[in-house]
């Protein structure tokens, strides 16, 4: 047990400089770098317009059905990672086959309802 | 289609608003036409006479006149002929019948001439500065009176 | 002696840890040349000069860069939210370095025994990485928020779009890989392609889990969070300064990392003929110089298709993840 | 596919690039480039066509020493060269054929203020180096 | 066009200062998510005034003014003005003149389109195509300078002539920099047709189709694309077009790909067009008999009256309307340019489409809008 924790320990010390670093370094630049104000300088950029309206509006998603299936295939993936490590040497390859095909045939089966109710297209 | 067909046809038509149509050379045409009616010309030119092509649309000031002259330069793209219809208009309240109904590309071409010299287009979608800032209206300055060139409108010369 | 070692055990995967950070170092410096190399590519390709006036070839311009971020001031638009925007960038480090964390950059040969040089071996490890990985896109999406401006906004949806296409590809390839050896462990997928690659027993799984990266990194022909034509700098429009500076090193170390993935999970890792790995000298140096010459050609294959082709529109993006790729794996 | 690309660009690497470093490596001219006029102080005689030519009034008539330090005044044209289009037409329309053009284009024309950029008619004859008066 | 913002549309300037633009103007589009829902163009950034100027400067001087409507296609502009004015005048430039206008006009026409095929190549993210271009465009403006003295701004053409004779060697460099320029095109071609990407960027993406375009008044490859063989050199010869043997390069599909492919066709048109003036050019003086109008001009009182000059452009119809008084000043100078028009037709053409077909759209049209903003 203790074999998996510290395989996570230089993780955990990763974590911590990457949490650091970043605001670290925009400290170190807040010190170098010049400052001056002028108002127009901190407007939100739009190619030198003067922007209309927030972006922050109910953004037209045209691909949440895209994102559905997306869950629903990810799902897949992470099913399929506990069997890669059980398919060789555990005297249940052939059964681990036939298994996971039965569940991949049977998700194929709802892409195919998935492509043929157009749910695979760019909603315009 | 010959240019002398051409007036020929427009002439009839329109007997009492086309004046002095002349044709300057084989693939130009002039005519002056009354303002009233400047569109439905135009109309006609369009369906019977194959002029689809509007190349511009500008004005001209003649002050020792004290006219603005609009001048329609409509071509078309199966034959060479490029007729130029010309509309007089007076400087003080210029106003003329759009053209967009008819020539789709107009409407830019009377927003420009609007903005320049002041000519008021009836009728016309969506009629304000095309090129010139908001509060430039109303000085004109392709008229011949205009004061401001060249020290107001390019005052930024160094 | 024993008793020094007895005492140093519990601590090992400290003292991995804080001398893995050398590592940080590294692949900062890593990036750099990837993007004086990417400069000079293109420059070639386009029959420009590239950099050329700092130091010889132009190698210090990244430095000179690098200094002039650090200089300049750090600005964030009035009406945006700092909360957000300002901490995006832990995000997209942390990313990065916690893929770092994981991916072995190379091993030695001591004796003939293999040691990886890893910051840590875990057992899921590839695993671990694809989830790392995903890790940006929230850093992307606080960017793009947080800035309220409406190219950022598009940009980071696409992203969203995108990435939701390709993750699902890339996820298969890795399985598929991993099928192979029955590990899920970067290390031992790599260590058992020592007689035969798998981009010869998979090319098409090869060909997939290359386009998916490139996607998932957002290079070309799928950088439409980014395209400049359409959306200026897309997501990181507003970012300046050093604050671009980090955003812009975390996508080219993720480059980097990327490039090793391909090399550790198809193109062999670091294997390399008996006799070389059991030569004392050779041993050491072999096996990394190689590992590091499949990464820099993945490196050069990746920067050089930028510079060759157009680029893709969003929805086709998507399609082509969701009809053609996924039809080849099933 | 994309292969094409790929070959075309593979094909580029190799070649020589066709930019140059500038101003180390300055670039060619053609014979008839028009860059800062020059002026035959012997042909001029002031007329003033030149002047009255210039599409954006660039060109002033002045009445200067024929030579520097000399007591001796004429009339010579002085080109305010931050006007200047490089169009020609001063030189094409000479009537004595007193104005030719140089080579110069960015030695010498780089300047601060807009007002070190009038060319004397010293200056353009090369009676006294075009870089002078050169503050920065 | 704040108006009916419903609440998942948001509005998007791109321009004055956007990458995709030719120049500076602004396209306000409203969104619905990446679909283009209404589109407008606000102009005027870099107005100029030309026709003002113009009014104000001697017809001489107004050579030097024209140039500057459109930094592409100067020598274009300048044909239009000066024959304008010699229409006036009642003279006509001799044959080699004329022939030498042709030789230039076309130069400028490859460069333009080369730079138009490469800034669309940009536009789509394919940045070398830029490059690839720009080098080859490169060796063509050598030969333009090596006439005329100047890359962009030439004020070469005179009333009745030219202003300087071809030089020496113009030929045979001429000859080997377009047979380059003929494996060059070939290679663009190929690239474009045999690119799978760039033909779904491009394939049916901003269809124009004859009628709507004559609809919208546009001229040029925009037009020719859609099949419509609308060319003023054909409709209306001037200078030596009617001697020549060329043929106006038409498509019919009216989409990106065809505006590219009719100015890949038009850019090979050119360079048999140049092969044949290189041959046929006879020699002779630069101008007529007797005038006065040689290349020192002098101040020159044109008689009055009107007259309205329309030659190809690169980018399709431009003409000039002027008036005269008989005064040494145009009374009125009215520039037709044909990026105008075209530029007019935008919004209607990318409403119903996505963000990134925006850029291809516009880039596809080659755009100057310095010359739509004189």
């Amino acid at each position: 047990m203790s074999g998996i924790i510290d395989s996570y320990i230089p993780v955990a010390i990763f974590l911590v400089v990457a949490l650091v670093m970043p605001p670290m370094t925009m400290f170190m630049v807040k010190q170098l770098s010049p400052r001056s104000n002028a108002a127009s300088k901190y407007t939100t950029y739009e190619s030198g317009s003067v922007p209309t309206g927030t972006a922050r509006i109910q953004f037209n998603v045209e691909y949440y059905l895209y994102a559905i299936a997306f869950v629903l295939f990810d799902v897949e993936v992470l099913f399929l990672y506990p069997w890669t490590t059980v398919y060789k040497g555990h005297g249940i390859t052939s059964i681990a086959v036939v298994e996971m095909f039965a569940f991949i045939f049977i998700l194929l089966f709802g892409y195919i309802y998935l492509w043929k109710k157009e749910a695979l297209t760019w909603v315009k | 289609m010959d240019v002398t067909e051409i007036l020929k046809s427009l002439t009839d038509t329109f007997p009492e608003v086309i004046s002095e149509a002349t044709a300057e050379s084989g693939i130009r045409a002039r005519a002056y036409v009354d303002r009233e009616k400047a569109r439905e010309v135009c109309q006609y030119l369009k369906d019977s006479l194959q002029f689809d092509h509007l190349c511009s649309v500008c004005g001209v000031d003649y002050i020792k006149r004290n006219e603005l002259e609009v001048v329609y330069h409509i071509a078309s793209y199966n034959h060479p002929v490029v007729l130029m219809l010309k509309a007089v208009l007076p400087r003080e309240n210029p106003e003329i019948e759009s053209a967009v109904p008819v020539y789709w590309n107009a409407n830019w071409y009377e927003r420009e001439t609007y903005e320049l010299f002041g000519i008021m287009f009836k009728n016309h979608p969506n009629l304000k500065p095309l090129i010139l800032p908001e509060d430039m209206l109303g000085e004109w300055p392709l008229r011949k009176d205009y004061k401001g060139f060249p020290n107001a409108t390019a005052r930024n010369l160094v | 002696m024993t008793i020094i070692s007895e005492f140093i055990v519990p601590f090992l995967p400290w003292i991995r840890g804080i001398v893995g950070l050398a590592l940080i170092g590294v692949i900062f410096l890593a990036a750099m040349g990837a993007v004086w190399l990417e400069r000079k590519l293109s420059a070639d390709i386009q029959s420009r000069m590239g950099p050329c006036r700092v130091g010889k070839y132009g190698l210090l311009q990244l430095v000179a860069d690098a200094i002039k971020l650090f200089t300049k001031e750090d600005m964030k638009p009035s009406n945006a939210d700092s909360l957000l925007f300002n901490n995006a960038t832990i995000f997209m480090m942390g990313s990065i370095f916690l893929m770092l964390v994981a991916i072995p950059v190379g091993a030695v040969f001591v004796n003939g025994v293999e040691y990886p040089l890893a910051v840590t071996e875990m057992d899921i490890s590839v695993l671990y990485i694809e989830a790392m990985s995903a890790i940006t896109i929230f850093g992307i999406f606080m960017v793009a928020y947080g800035s309220n401006n409406k190219y950022s906004l598009l940009g980071a949806f696409r992203n969203f779009a995108r990435m939701v296409g390709y993750e699902v590809p890339l996820g298969i390839t890795v399985v598929s890989v991993a099928v192979m050896t029955g590990s899920l462990n970067i290390v031992d997928i790599s260590r058992s392609q020592g007689m035969l690659w798998n981009i010869f027993l998979q090319p098409l799984g090869c060909f997939v889990f290359f386009v998916a990266l490139m996607a998932d990194m957002g290079r070309l022909p799928f950088d439409q969070n980014e395209s400049e034509e359409e959306l200026i700098a897309g997501w990181i429009t507003e970012y300046c300064g050093m604050r671009f500076g980090l955003a812009f090193f975390a996508e080219y170390i993720h480059m980097i990392l990327g490039s090793f993935l391909v090399a550790l999970l198809f193109l062999g890792g670091w294997n390399v003929p008996g006799f070389v790995a059991n030569n004392p000298v050779l041993g050491l140096i072999a096996p990394t110089g190689f590992l590091i010459v499949k990464v820099v050609f993945v490196l050069m294959v990746i920067i050089g298709l930028r510079w060759a082709v157009p680029r893709f529109r969003i929805d086709q993006v998507v399609d082509l993840s969701w009809k053609r790729l996924f039809p080849l794996l099933c | 596919m994309v292969l094409k690309n790929i070959k075309y660009a593979l094909k580029k690497i190799p070649k020589p690039p066709v930019t140059r470093m500038y101003p180390e490596k300055a670039s060619e001219l053609s014979e008839r480039f028009r860059g800062l006029q020059i002026l035959d102080k012997s042909k001029c005689i002031g007329c003033g066509i030149c002047a009255n030519t210039c599409p954006n009034n660039a060109i002033r008539i002045v009445k200067v020493p024929i030579a520097p330090g000399s007591d001796k005044k004429r009339w010579f044209p002085e080109i305010d060269i931050g006007h200047c289009l490089f169009c020609g037409l001063c030189i094409d329309q000479c009537p004595k054929g007193a104005l030719s053009s140089g080579k110069e284009y960015a030695k010498g024309l780089v300047k601060w203020k807009h007002k070190d950029l009038l060319m004397s008619p010293d200056k353009l004859a090369r009676e006294i180096s075009i870089e002078e008066g050169d503050e920065r | 066009m704040n108006e009916n913002l419903e609440p998942n549309e948001m509005i998007i300037h791109l321009g004055p200062q956007h990458p995709m633009q030719p120049g500076p103007f602004r396209l306000n589009l409203r969104l619905n998510g990446e679909t283009v829902m209404g589109a407008e163009i606000e102009l005027g950034f870099i107005h100029k005034g030309i026709e003002k100027i113009l009014e104000n400067k001697t017809y001489l001087q107004g050579i030097t003014i024209v140039d500057r409507i459109c930094y592409l296609v100067a020598l274009t502009n300048e044909e239009c003005f000066v024959g304008c004015t010699e229409k006036l005048l009642g003279i006509e430039p001799p044959e080699r003149s004329q022939y030498i206008r042709v030789i230039l006009e076309e130069l400028t026409r490859i460069q333009s389109h080369l730079l138009g095929i490469g800034e669309f190549g940009e536009f789509i993210g394919f940045v070398s195509m830029f490059m690839y271009t720009i080098r080859e465009r490169e060796e063509v403006l050598g030969l333009i300078d090596m006439v005329t003295g100047a890359r962009v701004t030439h004020s070469y053409l005179k009333f009745g002539g030219v202003r300087a004779d071809l030089p020496d060697g113009f030929k045979e460099k001429t000859i080997s920099v377009l047979n380059n320029l003929k494996k060059s095109v070939d290679d663009f071609e190929e690239m474009f047709h045999t690119d799978r990407i760039y033909r779904e960027r491009t394939v049916g993406v901003g269809v124009l189709t004859a009628d709507v375009a004559k609809n919208l008044g546009v001229s040029g490859p925009a037009l020719r694309a859609t099949g419509v063989p609308f060319d003023i050199r054909k409709n209306e010869p001037y200078l030596v077009y009617k001697d020549l043997d060329f043929k106006v390069c038409t498509e019919t599909a009216g989409d990106c790909f065809a505006r590219v492919q009719v100015r890949l066709n038009e850019i090979r048109e050119s360079i048999y067009i140049l092969e044949q003036c290189l041959d046929r050019i006879p020699n002779g003086p630069l101008f007529p008999e007797n005038t006065p109008y040689s290349r020192r001009t002098p101040v020159m009182r044109v008689p009055a009256g009107e007259v309205f000059h329309r030659v190809e452009d690169p980018r399709g119809e431009m003409g000039m309307y002027m008036v005269s008084d008989g005064s040494d000043k145009p009374y009125r100078v009215k520039v037709r340019g044909p990026y105008y028009p075209t530029l007019q037709a935008l919004p209607p053409l990318i409403i119903g489409t996505t963000v990134a077909d925006v850029a291809a759209i516009s880039g596809s049209m080659d755009g100057c809008t310095s010359e739509a903003d004189r």
